[in-house]
């Protein structure tokens, strides 16, 4: 094969298989459509991604940590506790508060546990599993021990207000089906981490850390600095997504959003980032967390039984994953030109 | 680890004697250390070739629930015949648990799946395998041999615990007197240079997963060996605990370091911990903030006292990485 | 062009230093890696460094570079002095290093890893793909290379690796820039490319310090030469004092004997390896040859030429379309390493780092990697016998290090190499197939390992030596293999393998 | 066994002065609305016995760690524990050792089990389900299509509930059908809330949903009330007041229904002291506590009781609740 050919290949499939990813979401959603035409309809589909919403925001966090060659299971914790927090904060001041003092005071707040994670992350050069592991007992400890433990349903105005806005409305069969408008601050922030990613400094940085810290240092970027602002970022972020949570839900419940770790580190991995660091990419996340999204939320429709559902998932995420990992084979394969080229790991 | 075991049981014994000291006590850690346990040295062993295995506690309730299930049903037309056949089916169980871990081996080495991914996709898959067999129900009865031996004392020391010895001791000599131990740390190490060392990468991955299945059946045995009940959801609070006793007890999740001994210890130290703060009367959540403080203070003075002995940090997880494993 | 340049300088004496290190002491635990050395460097100079593996080089470099803090001693730079640098201050006083591991970023493409450090060191705070991409196709272009600069450097060569460190150092408009051992991975004409913008630097008085253990290039670029032993500064002077021999002797403190020695192979029996038509399309074509029992074969060629590839597809790594493999008169199929390995050959590959190393792991871990089925009893391993091969080749290759417990990333580049030599050793193949054996050697170790190779073939061993370093050929090879474009160009054996031959055999 | 249940081991019944007496009440898990709720009665019961009588838990409600509180318990060797299993099969085991060691054991959502003195429900579960799908029926005006929706599949009483709804309506509204098995929420609202907007496109004409955890019915009413249906579909099923207040207000909710976890706790502690005290349960036996004054033997079983402790939520009579 020629080499812009397989350039040409190379850039459809993405830097992160991106393509590929896209590819298994097109073939999965016809295949719902054939088994069930109802799945494509604009309520499925905004359902999708209203639902989409919170995880994909949650996801980007976690992506900035991944990239940087760490691990990050601590993010539901600080997103239930700066949402839950604030709303106990805003009920006890009696002030309403609007959108701005609720956005400042859980951002803060999810700044500041993100710090607690970095600072300890940069300063002892520990490992973030256990750091996030341990932090992340701690918070949840502190929010249910100290914070407060009741299911709270009267939100302050700033949740409230967005909590049944539409962004827009098509008619579908009898009703109207509306999608959230908090779709769009959840683009927003794609766009601005995949920027802060792509065309900055700090984002270099991330991926320079998560290739080789060592290296990293050598080329003069100040590795703790960037640390102990990644886990901030990673935290805001955190935040973010519990206000959108909460807002959602339109109820503050303490053990929301807790135990989903996983679920999301998987996403963002099965958005082409390297759980060993340096690689990732916003597109790739959104991607992963989409179809993550569009398997949880179909089942139904299938048709399939509860009792099969979770085996169901699995299914689908093994196969989804097993196809990529085959097909990333396939493109590490070696081309030859007379010039050596050495396989990757 | 081992001053950090020490310390814990003196803390403890300190604050109050009577109770913590009570043998009673004693054994209740030791009945429930097994299967915490197995489960640690399971993600220990995925771990060492960098990878991890999140389905152990589903693998180890599809084994309790085959046990379970057979026993009955055999029981229901020849109690006796059941009996009698206790071995066979308590190896039934434990086949299970090889099987799922075979298929991880298989979607890890041949596929070629993020360990994470893999493993996190058959979770789901074993766990939802369970509930559809179990109907969700909790499924009761276990042959007598095993709810026996589950209540048998040996010198004062549980058999369950005896199990997790002996487990330890097997796993030790296969992670550092054998070839395959072998294999498996320098896989971690570096599966490039371990491939052109003429290591069997898929084979090296495909026996990892089985045995860290083999441990989650082992598990599973203990489940319904400490009461006669088998089902889908137990035991899923195990998952982070396990990883969380793994690293703590000096294992790399990048892979090629980790010890058999320092999960042991590990396990024991969290286990005595949180019956210690249960009978100083902590809430639930306090002790998660402890639990996660011990974490982080724990890893903050090896850091500190280790970050002499090993100067350059390539990665930050290779901070734990000490090799005391050969 | 060097020799009058040379004679043109004047030295170290009269010129004014821009950067002087002082007195550095450095120890690594036990390791006591540099005591009191001395370092002066000279606008407009470049400066050899020379030393066997181990002596401190790199260390030295990584104290400048401020990867590494000293115990004692200071930097001086235009009369300031530092009791330590850092890295970012390094590069901002115009201090770049090409270090001996390259230290780039796998994940990311050629372009960016050019430009990140000037990035950094501008205190940008933004970046942008599109704007730094023309700046890395100029060093590229002024470097005369071809490198894809869209391609992740996981994905290049050692020597595109290497280039690519090179093209990251010398973007930067700096006022010292230090190689370490920049050639290793490179061939000839590349070599020379580098040394012509080298001597442009120089106009522009950058002060160049220059780490090879290939003699003749220090020679060839030096106006100053400073030799190291063992941590100590041996002698430090201007190039027109030193000669080859020299050299060699201040570093290793006796002569080294670099000339040609081979004994005769076992032509009298069937060979251990026979090739017949081996091709596997766009890499190699119709490769046949033998190899005998205590023969060791030349292979050589130009990078890219395929010479690597054969090696890789008779070990397994590649998997060859067409023709036949003979181990012993046995027809062999090779699809994987293993089977390579279980007919009895191994292979001492071209990247150290990645694909010969376990860094992390001990000296022992690494040297019994290969050989772990041969010391099984009962399933078992036995500690005994495996204790034994180690201390053997821990002490038959005279590997550098404080015990055999000592991690490898701990090694210096020449001991690292003879760890993965004994690695192989620790197996006893019948065929050896060794990529750039003596790459980043010093040539007291070269002419050890040399001497080790020659051992093991007058033991029956057949050995395969792939190499652009001529005078390694000339000195051990009983016959020469030039390969041009995925073939076997011409054969040189006995006498007539001569540097002169073989130089222009590749070049043709 | 009914009753007597301290006749072996070291608290020998009746001599113990209610001072000494400690009971430690053991809960799925702490720090959520319901048994927070259910700890303010334990603390009632503390103050009017001087009982020294504590609520602990785990931080989820996971079988193992509820074993393992238990397990630890043992050596403090309390008069008596009172538990709310999360699996009561898989505590057999411990409560045995509980029992043997002379400690009294009531048991609470849980009828069935053997290894306890007595089992306090605030009903029987047949009896709460069928209530729920009575209501359900005649909110559906006897016809139609509903789903119902569980915590987990594992959850036994929210299994029992939807399956004694679904008995009621093959019965007594032949015109009603459950479109598919129960659906998993995971006792987590944001997941009740996708199953009902997916329920609700695979079938449009629903007129139905039946909730079983407690934030489940909050879930399907966000859907309902988007879809803007909330007149056309009925929701009921076991809640909470403050979770559901909002949506009984709006009508999104049709009826909520639970029992006060606060009673529910004060009743199986007394429970426990009548048998510590040496006395036992039986069929009228009055437990001081609103909705068990007389209890009743519930069929298939030797020592579970229940009450008659069902409440009713809804839009008129939410504001009396203050939990
Ligand atoms: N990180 C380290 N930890 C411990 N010892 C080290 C470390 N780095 C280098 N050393 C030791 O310091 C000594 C000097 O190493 P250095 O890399 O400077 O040698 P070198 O002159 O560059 O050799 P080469 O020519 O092979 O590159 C060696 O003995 C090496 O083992
Ligand atoms: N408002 C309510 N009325 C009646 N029963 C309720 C109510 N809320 C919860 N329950 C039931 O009470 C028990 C405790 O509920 P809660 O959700 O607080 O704890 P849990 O651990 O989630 O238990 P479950 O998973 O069974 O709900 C559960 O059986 C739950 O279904
Ligand atoms: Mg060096
Ligand atoms: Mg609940």
């Amino acid at each position: 094969m020629s080499a812009t050919g397989t350039s040409r290949l190379a850039a459809l499939r993405g830097s992160n298989n991106e393509g590929v990813l896209a590819l298994i979401l097109v073939v999965l959603v016809i295949a719902m459509t054939i088994v069930n035409s109802d799945f494509l309809s604009a309520g499925t589909l905004f359902a999708i991604l209203r639902s989409s919403i919170v995880p994909t925001v949650l996801a980007l966090g976690v992506l900035i940590v991944i990239i940087s060659g760490g691990i990050d299971v601590s993010f539901p914790a600080i997103a239930i506790f700066s949402a839950y927090t604030t709303v106990v904060l805003m009920r006890g001041s009696g002030i309403d508060a609007g959108v701005v003092l609720v956005l400042v005071v859980s951002l803060v707040i999810g700044a500041l546990l993100g710090l607690v994670n970095g600072g300890l992350i940069a300063r002892f050069k520990l490992p973030t599993l256990i750091v996030t592991l341990g932090t992340q007992g701690i918070f949840k400890g502190i929010l249910i021990a100290y914070v407060g433990s009741r299911y709270i349903a009267e939100l302050p105005l700033g949740m409230r207000m967005f909590s049944t806005q539409s962004l827009l409305t098509v008619p579908a069969g009898g009703e109207n089906t509306s999608l959230h408008v908090l779709v769009v601050p959840a683009i927003v922030l794609c766009l601005l981490v995949n920027f802060l990613l792509r065309n900055t400094m700090f984002g270099r940085g991330v991926y320079a850390i998560g290739n080789d810290t060592e290296a990293a240092r050598r080329v003069g970027f100040s590795v703790m600095r960037i640390q102990v602002i990644l886990y901030v970022v990673a935290g805001v972020l955190a935040a973010f997504g519990g206000v959108l949570h909460v807002t959602l839900t339109r109820s503050a419940n303490p053990q929301d959003l807790l135990g989903t770790e996983l679920d999301t580190i998987a996403a963002v991995v099965l958005g082409g980032a390297s759980i060993f660091g340096g690689r990732g990419s916003v597109l790739g996340t959104m991607l992963g967390v989409l179809l993550i999204q569009v398997i949880n939320n179909s089942l139904i429709l299938m048709g399939i039984p509860s009792a099969w559902q979770r085996t169901a998932v699995g299914l689908l995420l093994v196969i989804g994953v097993g196809v990529q990992a085959i097909s990333a084979r396939r493109s590490s394969r070696r081309v030859f030109a007379h010039r050596e080229v050495v396989a990757p790991a | 680890m081992l001053v950090l075991t020490l310390l814990a049981f003196a803390i403890f014994t300190a604050v109050k004697p009577r109770v913590f000291l009570n043998p009673l006590n004693l054994q209740n850690i030791a009945i429930a250390a097994p299967e915490i346990g197995l489960l640690a040295l399971a993600i220990m062993l995925t771990m060492l070739t960098g990878g991890i295995d999140l389905s152990i506690v589903a693998i180890a309730n599809l084994t309790a629930i085959t046990i379970s299930s057979l026993y009955t049903a055999i029981g229901a037309t020849d109690a006796g015949l059941a009996e009698s056949l206790a071995p066979v089916i308590v190896l039934v169980g434990l086949a299970v648990g090889a099987v799922g871990g075979y298929v991880n081996g298989l979607l890890v080495s041949r596929v070629g799946i993020t360990p994470i991914l893999a493993t996190l996709g058959t979770m789901q898959i074993f766990n939802g395998i369970a509930i559809t067999w179990t109907g969700g129900k909790t499924l009761y009865g276990a042959p007598a041999m095993l709810t026996t031996f589950g209540r048998t004392v040996i010198a004062g020391i549980p058999a369950l615990f005896l199990v997790l010895v002996a487990a330890a001791i097997v796993l030790a000599v296969v992670i550092n007197k054998t070839a395959l131990g072998a294999t498996i740390r320098l896989q971690g190490a570096n599966p490039v240079a371990a491939r052109f060392s003429g290591i069997r990468t898929d084979r090296t991955l495909t026996s990892t997963y089985v045995m860290s299945g083999l441990l989650a059946g082992l598990a599973g045995i203990l489940f319904v060996s400490r009461n006669p009940t088998a089902s889908a959801d137990y035991g899923s609070s195990y998952v982070l605990l396990v990883i969380v006793i793994a690293v703590l007890g000096g294992t790399n999740p990048n892979g090629g370091f980790g010890t058999v001994l320092g999960v042991i210890l590990a396990t024991l130290t969290l286990q005595i911990v949180s019956s210690g703060f249960n009978i100083i009367r902590l809430s639930s959540y306090d002790y998660a903030i402890a639990q996660g403080a011990i974490l982080i203070i724990i890893m903050v003075i090896d850091q500190v006292t280790s970050g002499r002995r090993r100067r350059t940090v390539p990665k930050i997880s290779d901070a734990l990485a000490t090799p005391t494993e050969s | 062009m060097s020799s009058e340049e040379a004679s043109g300088s004047s030295g170290t004496g009269d010129a004014v230093p821009i950067l002087e290190a002082r007195n550095i002491v450095k120890t690594y635990g036990g390791v006591t890696a540099l005591h009191g050395v001395t370092l002066r460097l000279t606008a407009g100079h470049v400066h050899a460094l020379a030393g066997e593996n181990g002596c401190g080089k790199s260390t030295l470099i990584k104290i400048i570079s401020g990867a590494e803090r000293p115990d004692s001693g200071e930097i001086v730079i235009n009369g300031v002095s530092h009791a330590h640098m850092t890295p970012k201050g390094a590069i901002q006083q115009g201090i770049q290093v090409i270090y001996q591991d390259f230290s780039l970023f796998p994940g990311l493409t050629v372009a960016e890893n050019i430009v990140l450090t000037s990035a950094v060191a501008e205190k940008r705070t933004l970046y942008s793909r599109r704007q730094s991409r023309p700046a890395a196709q100029q060093i590229v272009d002024d470097l005369g290379l071809s490198l894809d600069l869209d391609q992740e450097v996981e994905r290049l060569s050692v020597a595109d690796k290497q280039l690519t460190a090179i093209c990251r150092a010398l973007i930067n408009d700096a006022r010292v820039i230090i190689m370490d051992e920049p050639t290793t991975a490179l061939t000839h004409s590349e070599v020379q490319r580098l040394f012509a913008l080298v001597s442009t630097l120089r106009a522009r008085g950058v002060a160049l310090v220059f780490v090879s253990h290939k003699l003749e290039e220090a020679l060839q670029v030096a106006q100053d030469v400073t030799i190291l032993r063992n941590g100590e500064l041996i002698i430090s002077g201007p190039a027109t004092d030193f000669d080859r021999r020299s050299i060699s002797h201040y570093m290793t403190g006796r002569d080294v004997d670099e000339s040609r020695l081979v004994n005769p192979p076992r032509y009298d029996r069937d060979p251990v390896l026979s090739v017949q038509d081996l091709t596997l399309p766009g890499a190699f074509e119709n490769i046949s040859f033998d190899l005998h029992a205590g023969e060791i074969l030349g292979l050589t060629g130009l990078l890219g030429s395929g010479r690597s590839e054969i090696a890789e597809a008779l070990f397994g790594v590649l998997r060859a379309e067409s023709g036949r493999t003979i181990v012993d008169g046995k027809a062999t199929t090779i699809h994987g390493i293993r089977d390579a390995i279980d007919a009895g050959i191994g292979y001492v590959p071209e990247d150290r780092l990645t694909q010969g190393l376990f860094l992390d792991k001990s000296i022992a871990d690494n040297v019994i990697a290969s050989s772990l089925e041969r010391h099984r009893r009962r399933g078992l391993l036995d500690a005994r016998t495996i204790a034994a091969t180690i201390t053997e080749q821990f002490q038959r290759l005279r590997i550098k290090a404080p015990n055999v417990e000592a991690p490898v990333r701990s090694l210096s580049g020449g001991n690292a190499q003879r760890v993965v030599l004994a690695k192989w050793l620790a197996n006893g193949p019948k065929i050896l197939m060794l990529n750039g054996p003596t790459v980043g050697v010093d040539v007291g170790s070269k002419e050890e390992i040399l001497t080790i190779l020659r051992a093991q073939a007058a033991a029956g061993m057949g050995i395969i030596v792939i190499s652009d370093d001529v005078p390694e050929l000339v000195s051990v090879c009983n016959r020469v293999l030039v390969v041009q474009q995925g073939r076997i160009s011409a054969t040189y054996s006995g006498d007539d393998i001569t540097p002169e031959a073989i130089q222009e055999g590749m070049a043709a | 066994t009914t009753g007597g249940g301290g006749s072996a081991g070291s608290a020998k019944p009746g001599d113990v002065k209610p001072e000494d007496m400690t009971m430690v009440t053991v809960v799925k898990l702490t720090g959520v609305g319901w048994f927070d709720r259910m700890e303010e009665g334990v603390k009632n019961f503390a103050d009017r016995t001087s009982i020294d009588a504590r609520q602990v838990g785990a931080d989820d409600a996971s079988p193992e760690k509820q074993i393992q509180i238990i397990q630890d318990l043992l050596p403090q060797n309390p008069t008596a524990i009172t538990v709310v299993p999360n699996s009561p099969e898989s505590l057999e085991n411990v409560l045995g050792k509980a029992r043997d060691q002379g400690i009294v054991v009531v048991s609470h959502e849980a009828a069935g089990m053997k290894n306890v003195d007595a089992d306090i429900e605030a009903f029987d579960n047949a009896s709460y389900g069928r209530l729920i799908g009575e209501n359900l029926a005649e909110c559906m005006g006897g016809k139609g299509t509903y789903a119902a929706f569980v915590g987990g599949l594992t959850a036994k009483t929210h299994m029992d509930w939807v399956g004694a709804a679904l008995d009621y309506m093959k019965e007594k509204a032949p015109g009603i059908t459950r479109v598919s098995d129960p659906i998993e929420s995971k006792e987590d609202e944001g997941v009740a809330y996708d199953r009902a907007k997916e329920i609700l496109a695979k079938y449009p004409d629903i007129k139905g949903f039946q909730g079983s955890a407690g934030t489940d019915v909050a879930g399907i009413a966000r859907a309902v009330q988007e879809a803007g249906k909330q007149d056309s579909i009925c929701v009921m099923g076991t809640s909470i007041p403050s979770v559901a207040k909002k949506y009984l207000e709006d009508g999104s909710i049709d009826k909520a229904f639970l029992w006060d976890p606060a009673l529910a706790g004060e009743a199986q502690l007394s429970a426990a002291k009548i048998i510590a005290e040496g006395g036992s349960i039986k069929e009228g036996t009055d437990l001081g506590v609103k909705g068990y004054e007389s209890l009743n033997p519930i069929e298939g079983t030797t020592n579970a009781f229940s009450g008659e402790a069902t409440l009713i939520v809804d839009k008129d009579n939410v504001n009396d609740f203050n939990f």
